[in-house]
């Protein structure tokens, strides 16, 4: 079987195990660990797609847009973290 | 040689494998936390290799910032957790 | 040649320090016990893995680069060690 | 393929979906962190496997220090006193379990059905950008698409990024995690010794970003690293985010990016054409930039505002 087709059904699974759990899971803070890793599993689908056919040199595109993707799902993480905090706060009566 | 060296790849992953049955199974926080260190190591091995078999040098790269990060996470452990808690 | 054999036979002498290590994490009965066994073992075993791959990488920059990164995992694993044995100890004596 | 390649592959891969089904079904939030921490690492080994170095050198910087990092912060302050975070009841009822299953198993059908439905050999653009590499600024061409062929998104993206910023301030200060004293000493000879070389390793992948894997991502993201570490260690004290030197760093990467896409304007090429010969400059100019925005960001996101209440003490 080919590597790179090998990794983007590695990819796919992640993505649905981490959905699944997205919605069964009901803790904030393991919905956004959930989120991260359903991210990771559609970079490797794209990623993989980028180089399917050993013979082609890997397409560049993709790897930009998933660095860019990368940078940002931390990003929103962060926010997503952010918005926690403060939100335990409120349950506490701090303001 | 090449295969010499994926072979070794392959043997530090196991170990890292190995390693994540510690961390499933703790029992406390700190063997969590130690375990996770000890990928830090072997995955910096794992990629040292690799870069050679492969002939990938921005492994190596990847490596150092293995290197200079990985203790990132287990110093915020040992300084934020349980803060205020006891 | 020669060189090749002795890359071998250390980077294979790394991997037994490796596994020795993650035997100890999984064997020892506690956690300052497999400190001890995980530090000790990885450093070395990264050492001469290192060691190793410098004499296949036929370059001083190479070979300048895995040394610096050998020490950075050796500053920080030994370091990480002493934190988390501080860390257990302060906890256990609460 | 050797068999060995094919052991290392099989293992990889089975290994990262075993592992993201315990991270996903740990018993305890810390060892979800702990879990997900190891999650990144073996993700950077498939990158590394995927002839992806530059994505790999990202993963390895925010899977290994940064995500981790912010996930124990935030887990340390809400463990703070009595654990008030509304969580809803868990999902009941087997009719619903069957659904979300389905669900589920629906996405990884789709997904692999599209896999599999691709043309051979499959869309690339790959043939668009290699031939155009000698008249961009970059030599390696995940840079060259990011900061010339597509670099709009690039300043969008840098754009978003400070909105994630202005969105938290605007929520009002969070504390500032104290770090313990618990060690301090030997921490802070490690942070000494780490630090020049985090510093030095940002630039240098800023530097490398021109003509092989690395650039302003994976840079900023290393320099994010080092200034959480710094905060840690007790060695750096919260900054006052008001402050206009702060802010106006904060901002330099848009900053930088937005003077470069007029420049370029009123030259009379597009925005963002670069004129012949100026590319290479001009793109380092901005990779600096982006690496403080980036650094920065993530390290207000991680360290809140200071109440103003504070800031007069």
């Amino acid at each position: 079987m080919n590597m790179a087709l090998w990794f983007t059904l590695v990819g796919a699974a992640l993505a649905a195990i981490a959905l699944h759990a997205f919605f069964s899971r009901r803790h904030p803070l393991r919905r956004l660990i959930a989120l991260n890793i359903m991210g990771s599993g559609i970079f490797l689908v794209l990623i993989g797609l980028a180089r399917l056919y050993p013979g082609t040199l890997p397409d560049p595109v993709p790897h930009a847009m998933v660095l860019t993707g990368i940078v940002v799902a931390v990003s929103a993480t962060a926010f997503g973290l952010v918005l926690l905090r403060r939100l335990a706060r409120l349950g506490r009566g701090e303001t | 040689m090449n295969t010499l060296l994926l072979a070794a790849a392959l043997l530090l992953l196991l170990t890292i494998l190995a390693g994540l049955w510690r961390v499933v199974r703790g029992p406390t926080a700190a063997d969590r936390m130690l375990a996770a260190q000890l990928f830090g190591t072997s995955g910096v091995g794992t990629l040292l290799l690799l870069a050679e078999a492969w002939q990938q040098p921005a492994l190596r790269d990847v490596a150092l910032i293995f290197a200079l990060l990985a203790v990132l996470a287990l110093v915020a452990f040992v300084r934020l957790r349980h803060e205020g808690a006891e | 040649m020669i060189l090749a054999l002795l890359a071998t036979v250390l980077i294979g002498a790394g991997l037994i320090f490796f596994i020795a290590g993650t035997l100890g994490l999984l064997r020892f009965p506690d956690v300052l016990c497999r400190i001890h066994a995980l530090t000790k073992a990885d450093n070395i075993g990264l050492g001469l893995v290192a060691a190793g791959l410098a004499l296949l990488g036929g370059s001083w920059a190479v070979a300048f680069k895995l040394l610096l990164i050998w020490l950075l995992v050796m500053a920080a694993g030994t370091t990480a060690a002493q934190l988390v044995a501080g860390h257990s100890q302060a906890e256990d004596e609460r | 393929m050797s068999g060995v390649t094919l052991a290392l592959d099989l293992l990889l891969g089975l290994s990262l979906v075993w592992l993201a089904w315990r991270t996903l079904a740990s018993p305890t939030l810390f060892g979800a962190i702990v879990l997900f921490i190891a999650f990144g690492l073996l993700m950077a080994l498939v990158w590394a496997r995927l002839d992806a170095p530059d994505i790999a050198l990202a993963e390895a910087a925010v899977g290994a220090g940064l995500t981790g990092v912010l996930l124990l912060a935030a887990l340390a302050d809400l463990q703070q006193g009595d654990n008030l975070l509304p969580v809803r009841e868990p999902l009941r009822g087997w009719l619903l379990q069957l659904i979300l299953a389905l669900c589920a198993l629906g996405l990884f059908t789709l997904l692999t059905l599209a896999l599999l439905g691709l043309p051979s050999p499959p869309p690339s653009l790959a043939g668009q950008v290699l031939p155009r590499l000698d008249g961009a600024g970059a030599s390696h061409p995940v840079t060259a698409v990011l900061l010339d062929f597509r670099a709009w998104d690039t300043l969008l993206e840098i754009a978003v990024l400070l909105l994630a910023v202005v969105a938290a301030w605007s929520l009002g200060s969070h504390p500032h995690p104290n770090p313990r004293i618990v060690g301090s000493e030997v921490l802070q000879g490690l942070v000494r010794v780490l630090l020049p070389f985090a510093v030095l390793s940002a630039g240098y992948l800023v530097w490398r970003g021109g003509f092989a894997p690395g650039g302003a991502f994976q840079a900023g993201t290393v320099l994010a690293a080092a200034g959480i570490l710094l905060l840690l260690s007790g060695l750096g004290r919260p900054f006052n985010g008001r402050h206009w030197l702060w802010r106006a760093l904060l901002a330099s990467g848009l900053f930088i990016f937005t003077g470069v896409a007029l420049g370029t304007l009123l030259l009379g090429g597009g925005a963002l054409d670069y004129p012949a010969g100026l590319g290479y400059g001009l793109i380092l100019a901005i990779e600096l930039g982006l690496t403080l925005t980036i650094g920065l960001t993530f390290i207000a996101l991680y360290a809140g505002e200071q109440d103003a209440a504070e800031e007069r003490e």
